[in-house]
């Protein structure tokens, strides 16, 4: 018969969402995840919340509390939660885990790792800067050296040499995600030096580098979401790391019972997890664009391995 | 002023006080540490509020309540702590609230300081104005003062213990400015514990005990003695009674010792004395002539250039002040808020200041609370500070009593050298006597004592024998009983050079 | 007996226990008040923050959790404040501990109980020598301690990145470093609660089975030690009578035959091995691990808070430390519950510790309470 | 680039604490100046009134910091670290009231930031270019370091605010009124908090978050003390910090290979040993931090 509303409450399924010390509007990858869940609210009528953490030692209790909750799906939005949620998954086998940017040698049942081949976009955006460099210059600015970073860098990297092997690549860390001021320094520093496109993934720090792209009316890439409107003009692409969908596609699969526990699901070019920024048209010429459009093709098709780290970029040929 | 009282919290400090001063006259307020004078003093300045009473001048009544109320209505104090701004000019501290300036208010110093000489001259009080607070002498700071007063167009003057810091030449000096200023029709309100001087200047006298107005006199037929009995409310005795004694051996011995002051210079140059056991050894000399200094050296507070100290036989020159401690050298210094006391500590922790880690006050590492306490009952029993009460910070205590603490415990530590620098500066006729009784105790124990005083009477009365320094070195030794104020004047004064310092 | 009885007062709050009392309804009053400017409905918020900071066994738990540190931090701040130090480097301190701890209980091998007992004094002794050094550069070169623990802040921070990057050290295909072994841990009954017997006897218990559904530890008993340590040392012990001496007045403190440089020396580091203690306690009971700070955690400077909510009393900060970490554990839980702004957290903290820095301002409005009474 | 928000504050600090009112709540003035600064600059357009509110923002908050230290004679450093939690903490509900819920404020475009009034007259990347091609705010904080110089110590003003802070209750008997010193020294030092706030989010970038502040005006209270709190010194101080930064960003950029982690630690490495150097005995005002009450003694 007639479901109550409160009936339809209880049937409704519950996702809730931990961010890393970003916040909910980063404007960065914990942002969309959780437009991906607003997205799964409307269309699949699922009831989503999220929990914001401000400093590490927040993680454990928000994923507890969330547990309280009664949750059918907990996700850590981020790789620094990756160990926490892999023992919170194995303490408590009854309730289902995800985790953005983690991937575990054995993923419990209740678990799923979601990774994101930032390599992939990075590597498109680099043959973007490489094939429009006037100066033969580009850079790259790294938030705090690490694996994850490492994946833009090397991509971006390869990207580059793709497009032209004579590119030289200036590379440098802030050693910070928030320190604008230094970003912009940077920056400023590889323009000075003749750098005309600088890529960021560095967080707020990049900020201060799209801003000195704005001034000196140079070119800036963006990271993790069309960063186009900080300044349309003068942001050239973004390497875009579809966090929403992932989370959407889960959320999917979790209605339909199909949910991915104990595997590790990659979102590539393939699986629509990473792409350039729909705005790159602005700036960037038809044919390049078209160039880039094939590449995605070989990727996928799996033509070209696109390295990640030092080791595999040395062999990248 | 028409019964004046004050009550601060339940202590009733000013308790229905009446006080007339006429114009042209000298007016001094007497009476013991706490009596009520400086409160008196405020509450006619219009820093505190009174309870009671009103307050006239030129016969209508007026409601200070707040200094530039008192200023206005021609009223200046120099107060017992002085109001100087240390690293402002002595120019500037005097135009401070009623500042000469230009467009935009920029200062004008330059007519500032043309005013202060102007004034300088008409007054008789002579000072630099471009000079530092910090720089000058603590005579030369009263000075500024009186300065600031007269500045601010005041015809009744408060000085609040002005004599307490100062030379006897000093004391001379501001005499004739008192002197100077009362020919011009300005009116003297003087709150000191010297009889002499009160004496040698006031027209009137009121005396105020315990908060309460006892008696205004007319100086000039009333006696020293009658003052002192009136404030203390017993008989007081002004000669120190020591009978001879032998004194025995050399106790401290000083060879040409060099030592700086803050700015760099030998301020003890080549100072060389023998203190023995059994006398009272009094140093006398102008402010400034490296007596601080002197005493910082000995204590180890104060880093020595050259020379020796030797303390019974023993080389005690450049040790720690804890070691020259153990060496039974005991200190009442001469600041007493600054190095005597740590203000924010109960007077108990204050008694054991220099033996709290001796047995029996610490235990291995453990401070033994109790017996602290009873030590410390014992003392403010003994030395009568008051309130009685060993728990109350020593922030507020008087400064008298503050300085009872610091006798008290220096003495219980029973040094073979007692180092006494102004020991009574501020204290009133009681407790200045009780003092000198507890120095003169010290030497019939056989013990050294080294009293350093800016008051010459006291040199004379307490000490055995006179050192006079002078510039950094002793320029002569005198029996006490074979001396008098002239030559010792003359000696302090660069042996009769007559050049002022 | 009398003073007996007041120095137990002292003890339990250090400071006037209502003033606190009323600064926190106040707090709370301006955070009602925010939030009704925000459209939510304040009974409600805080009903929520109540109830998630005591409603289970294991909020209160967490509770505990979050203020262990902040009480550590605070009596080093606390303590600094004693020999007239502003410790702005409890921050650093901490960082430098829990550097310390992860290296010694990671690359260290020890039995049980003795291993974590190693790691502890590795952890406090280097983040001690940490605070030492801004002890010594103001002892021995004048440097304002204020200064010298801001830039040594910042030191601790990259240094934890740079250690943390080195081969060796830094768990592949993370940004943090490898975790310190069991043995070097501080949880209770951490293993044994997820083997099946644990299970069932905590079914069979629930409240121990909410509680052990945290990662409770020792940390909170290792910050009451320290608070009655440090409250020994500094009013039973000639070192305290020392310090407290240099504190108020240095130059009596120096004429009583006080060393007062080695008295600051001595002070900094205690602080910084307590602070320390904090960076260890967290390492060996919650995060068994450092990870890359990209930003300072706070640990210190809410420590600071923590220390002046307290009076700079020693057991003022395990008071304080609670009310901090209830607030930071419960306070964020309005968000997710009904989508109210968290800052809320952070302004209602930020009033009370305002109106605990004016007791003057109680006091008035207690009396101007009493006057209407009486009318 | 770097200093100017630093020098703003400092300057803030140096004309509170030389009333005698110790202020570490710069960095809580300088968080909600950046936020209102960089908000006010996005809704009107006009750089010039972000700055200008940014200033009264910093000095609201100001206010309460002078009310509790100087009025109820409050601990002036507990309530100056009630100013950073409260900064902070008001900035983020701004910023979620006024972008729909986001604790980041969308961006300015250039040519509604503070402008850069040499832009252009020099051929871009060319030394002189890179030195005096620089926000107004760059200018400003220069001016102000000479203004307040000379308020401090040049006008009637300034000698009765350093008598304040050094002996308030010698000021007190001459009748000047501390209260009214104290409280606009302090506000006017919230006003300069908020102004460095801005100076970053209007100049250095175009938008707030809640990392953008971080630290700076912890930074800002360690110059102040450094240049003896003086405002000249504090300026040196702000610039020696700045070129150390640049040091690490220029040897970032060069192929010498020293961990980036390392290098991050110059700046901080660089202050101590200068400190260490010249024998920093740095000695505030005698009042500094100290509540004036009358009839105290
Ligand atoms: N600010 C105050 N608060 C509380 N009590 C005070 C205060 N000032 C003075 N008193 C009380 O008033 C009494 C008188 O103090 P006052 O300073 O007038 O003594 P005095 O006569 O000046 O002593 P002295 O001769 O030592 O200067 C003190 O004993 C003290 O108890
Ligand atoms: N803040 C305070 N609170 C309470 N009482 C105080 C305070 N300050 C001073 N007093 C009281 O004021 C009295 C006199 O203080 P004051 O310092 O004027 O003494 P004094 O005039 O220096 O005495 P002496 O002539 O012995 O130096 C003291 O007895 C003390 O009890
Ligand atoms: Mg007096
Ligand atoms: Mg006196």
């Amino acid at each position: 018969g007639q479901k109550t509303p409160e009936q339809a409450e209880k049937t409704k399924l519950k996702i809730a969402m931990v961010t890393d010390v970003g916040g909910v509007n980063d404007q960065s990858f914990n942002q969309s995840a959780w437009e991906g869940l607003k997205r799964a609210e409307d269309e699949l009528g699922i009831k989503v919340s999220y929990k914001e953490s401000r400093q590490d030692a927040d993680y454990g209790p928000n994923m507890e509390s969330l547990l309280d909750e009664e949750n059918d799906l907990i996700w850590g939005i981020g790789y620094k939660m990756g160990n926490l949620v892999k023992e919170e998954a194995e303490k408590n086998p009854e309730q289902k885990y995800a985790i953005v940017d983690y991937a575990y040698e054995k993923t419990p049942e209740n678990l799923v790792g979601v990774v994101f081949k930032a390599e992939q976009s990075s590597f498109l955006v680099g043959y973007i800067a490489g094939k429009m460099t006037k100066t033969g210059k580009v850079g790259f600015v790294g938030g705090v050296k690490g694996n994850v970073i490492d994946g833009f860098e090397y991509g971006y990297r390869a990207g580059v040499k793709k497009a032209n092997k004579d590119v030289k690549v200036l590379v440098q860390y802030a050693d910070s995600f928030t320190d604008a001021a230094k970003g912009k320094a940077i920056a400023n520093q590889m323009y000075k030096d003749g750098a005309d496109i600088v890529f960021h993934a560095a967080g707020g720090v990049g900020d201060g580098i799209i801003e000195a792209a704005k001034e000196q009316n140079k070119f800036a890439i963006g990271v993790d979401r069309d960063q186009s409107n900080l300044a349309p003009e003068n942001v050239l692409t973004s390497a875009m790391k579809h966090v929403d969908t992932a989370v959407f596609d889960i959320a999917k699969s979790l209605k339909e019972g199909k949910f991915p526990g104990g595997t590790t699901v990659v979102y590539g070019l393939k699986e629509g997890g990473v792409d350039i920024a729909p705005t790159s048209n602005k700036h960037v010429p038809a044919d390049i664009l078209k160039e880039v459009e094939d590449l995605k093709q070989q990727i996928i098709d799996g033509k070209i391995v696109v390295p990640y780290n030092e080791k595999t970029f040395s062999e990248f040929k | 002023m028409k019964n004046i009282t004050k009550v601060f919290g339940n202590f009733t400090a000013n308790d229905n006080i009446n006080l007339t001063v006429h114009k042209g006259e000298v007016h001094a307020l007497l009476g013991e540490n706490g009596a009520g004078k400086t409160t008196l003093m405020n509450i006619l300045y219009g820093l505190y509020q009174p309870t009671f009473g009103e307050i006239r001048i030129n016969g209508k009544t007026v409601t200070m309540t707040d200094p530039n109320v008192a200023i206005q209505h021609g009223i200046g104090m120099v107060h017992q702590h002085f109001m100087l701004v240390e690293p402002f000019t002595v120019a500037e501290n005097i135009i401070l609230g009623k500042e000469t300036t230009t467009s935009f208010g920029k200062l004008d110093i330059k007519e500032a300081v043309s005013h202060v000489e102007e004034l300088s001259k008409k007054y008789g009080l002579y000072v630099d104005p471009y000079a530092k607070i910090e720089d000058i002498t603590v005579g030369m700071q009263q000075r500024v003062e009186i300065l600031k007063a007269l500045y601010r167009g005041a015809e009744i003057l408060i000085l609040d213990e002005p004599t307490a810091v100062l030379t006897p030449q000093e004391i001379q000096d501001l005499i004739d400015i008192i002197r100077n200023l009362t020919k011009q029709g300005k009116s003297i309100i003087i709150i000191t514990h010297k009889l002499k001087e009160i004496k040698q200047i006031a027209d009137y006298c009121t005396i105020i005990r315990r908060g309460k107005h006892i008696d205004t006199v007319d100086v000039s037929v009333t006696t020293k003695e009658e003052l002192a009995n009136k404030m203390v409310g017993r008989e007081v005795n002004f000669v120190v009674e020591k009978k001879e004694r032998e004194r025995g051996d050399v106790v401290l011995e000083i060879n040409n010792l060099v030592v700086k002051d803050n700015r760099g210079i030998n301020a003890v140059d080549g100072l060389s004395l023998k203190v023995h056991a059994g006398e009272i050894l009094g140093i006398a000399g102008v402010d400034g002539n490296g007596q601080s200094e002197l005493i910082e050296g000995i204590t180890g507070l104060r880093k020595i250039e050259s020379g020796k100290i030797i303390m019974q036989g023993k080389d005690i020159t450049g040790r720690t002040p804890k070691e020259i401690l153990e060496h039974k050298i005991s200190t009442i210094p001469e600041d007493r808020q600054k190095r005597g006391l740590v203000l924010d500590f109960s007077v108990e922790e204050n008694m054991i200041l220099e033996n709290y880690y001796k047995a029996p006050f610490a235990k291995n590492g453990i401070l033994q609370k109790d017996k602290i306490k009873s030590f410390a009952k014992k003392l403010v029993e003994r030395f009568d500070v008051r309130p009685q009460d060993e728990t109350l910070k020593a922030r507020a205590l008087s400064g008298g009593n503050q300085q009872k603490v610091i006798i008290a415990r220096e003495v219980t530590n029973n040094p073979e050298l007692l180092i006494a620098a102004q020991p009574t500066r501020g204290l009133d006729v009681g407790a200045i006597e009780y003092v000198h009784k507890a120095l003169v105790e010290q030497r019939d124990k056989n013990k050294a004592v080294l009293l350093v005083s800016l008051e010459l009477d006291e040199i004379m009365n307490v000490s055995d024998r006179i050192a006079v320094i002078y510039e950094g070195k002793i320029v002569g030794i005198v029996e006490a009983n074979k001396t008098d104020e002239n030559t010792l004047g003359l000696m302090m004064a660069g042996g009769g050079t007559g050049n002022e310092k | 007996m009398k003073n007996k009885k007041n120095s137990l007062k002292e003890m339990l709050f250090s400071g006037n226990f209502t003033i606190t009392l009323i600064s926190i309804l106040l707090g709370l009053a301006v955070g009602a008040i925010a939030l009704k400017i925000a459209g939510y409905s304040p009974i409600e918020a805080y009903s929520v923050i109540l109830n998630g900071i005591f409603g289970k066994p294991k909020y209160i738990s967490y509770t505990i959790i979050y203020a262990t540190p902040l009480i550590m931090t605070g009596l080093s701040v606390a303590f600094a404040f004693k020999t007239g130090l502003f410790n702005i480097g409890a921050e650093g301190q901490f960082i430098v501990g829990a550097l310390v701890a992860t290296l010694v209980g990671y690359f260290v091998k020890l039995p049980i109980v003795l291993h974590a007992i190693v790691v502890f004094a590795a952890a406090i002794t280097a983040a001690g020598i940490w605070g030492a050094v801004a002890g010594f550069l103001k002892a021995r070169f004048g440097v304002h301690e204020v200064i010298a623990t801001i830039m040594l802040n910042w030191i601790a921070l990259y240094l934890n990145n740079y250690v943390i990057m080195l081969e060796g050290f830094k768990r592949p295909n993370s940004e943090a470093s490898y975790k310190i072994w069991d043995t070097a841990t501080v949880g209770i009954l951490e293993k044994w609660r997820y083997t099946d017997a644990g299970r069932v006897w905590l079914k069979a218990h629930p409240i121990l089975q909410s509680i052990f559904k945290t990662p409770i530890n020792l940390g909170i008993i290792c910050a009451i030690l320290l608070a009655v340590l440090v409250w020994f040392i500094l009013s039973k012990t000639t070192l305290g009578y020392e310090l407290r001496a240099v504190g108020s007045n240095k130059y009596a403190a120096e004429y009583g035959g006080i060393n007062v440089n080695k008295s600051i020396i001595i002070s900094m580091s205690i602080a910084g091995a307590l602070a320390g203690a904090a960076g260890a306690m967290q390492v060996m009971g919650i995060s068994k691990q450092v990870s890359i700070l990209a930003a300072m955690e706070g640990y210190g400077f809410d420590g600071i808070a923590v220390s002046l909510i307290g009076s700079n009393g020693a057991f003022g900060c395990i008071f304080a430390g609670l009310l901090f970490g209830a607030l930071k554990y419960g306070g964020p839980k309005i968000q997710s519950a009904m989508g109210a702004p968290s800052e809320i957290v952070s302004i209602v903290m930020g009033t009370i510790v305002y109106f605990i820095a004016m007791p003057k301002f109680i006091k008035m409005l207690l009396d101007a309470r009493k006057r209407k009474e009486v009318k | 680039m770097y200093s100017t928000p630093l020098i703003f504050a400092a300057l803030g600090g140096v004309i509170s604490e030389n009333s005698g009112v110790v202020n570490i709540g710069l960095e809580g003035m300088m968080t909600l100046g950046a936020l209102v600064g960089a908000t006010v600059g996005y809704f009107t357009g006009n750089p010039w009134l972000g700055l200008l509110c940014a200033g009264l923002a910093g000095g609201l908050l100001a206010i309460l910091h002078a009310i509790a230290s100087i009025t109820f004679g409050a601990d002036q450093v507990v309530s100056g670290i009630a100013i950073n939690f409260l900064g902070p903490g008001i900035a983020l509900f701004l910023s979620r009231i006024f972008f729909e819920g986001a604790t980041m404020t969308k961006s300015i475009d250039l040519d509604n930031k503070i402008p850069r009034p040499l832009d252009g007259i020099f051929q871009q990347n060319s030394f002189f270019d890179l030195v005096f091609n620089q926000y107004a705010t760059v200018y400003i904080a220069l001016l102000l370091v000479f203004i307040v110089w000379y308020m401090l110590y040049k006008t009637k003003l300034g000698l009765r605010i350093r008598a304040v802070g050094e002996h308030p209750k010698a000021a007190d008997t001459l009748g000047i009124n501390i209260y009214k010193i104290r409280y606009f020294s302090v506000i006017l030092s919230g006003i300069f908090a908020g102004f460095g706030g801005a100076a970053m989010s209007l100049a250095v970038v175009s938008n707030f978050r809640p990392t953008l502040i971080s630290g700076q005006g912890f930074i800002a209270l360690a110059a102040m003390i450094f240049g003896k709190w003086k405002p000249q010194g504090a300026m040196w101080a702000c610039l020696l910090f700045g070129a150390a930064q640049g040091i690490v960003v220029f040897l970032g950029s060069t192929a010498i290979s020293i961990s980036s982690q390392i290098l991050a630690m110059l700046p901080y490495i660089i202050t101590l040993l200068v400190l260490i150097g010249f024998v920093g005995k740095s000695a505030g005002p005698a009042a500094n931090g100290v509540p004036y009450e009358k009839g105290e003694r």
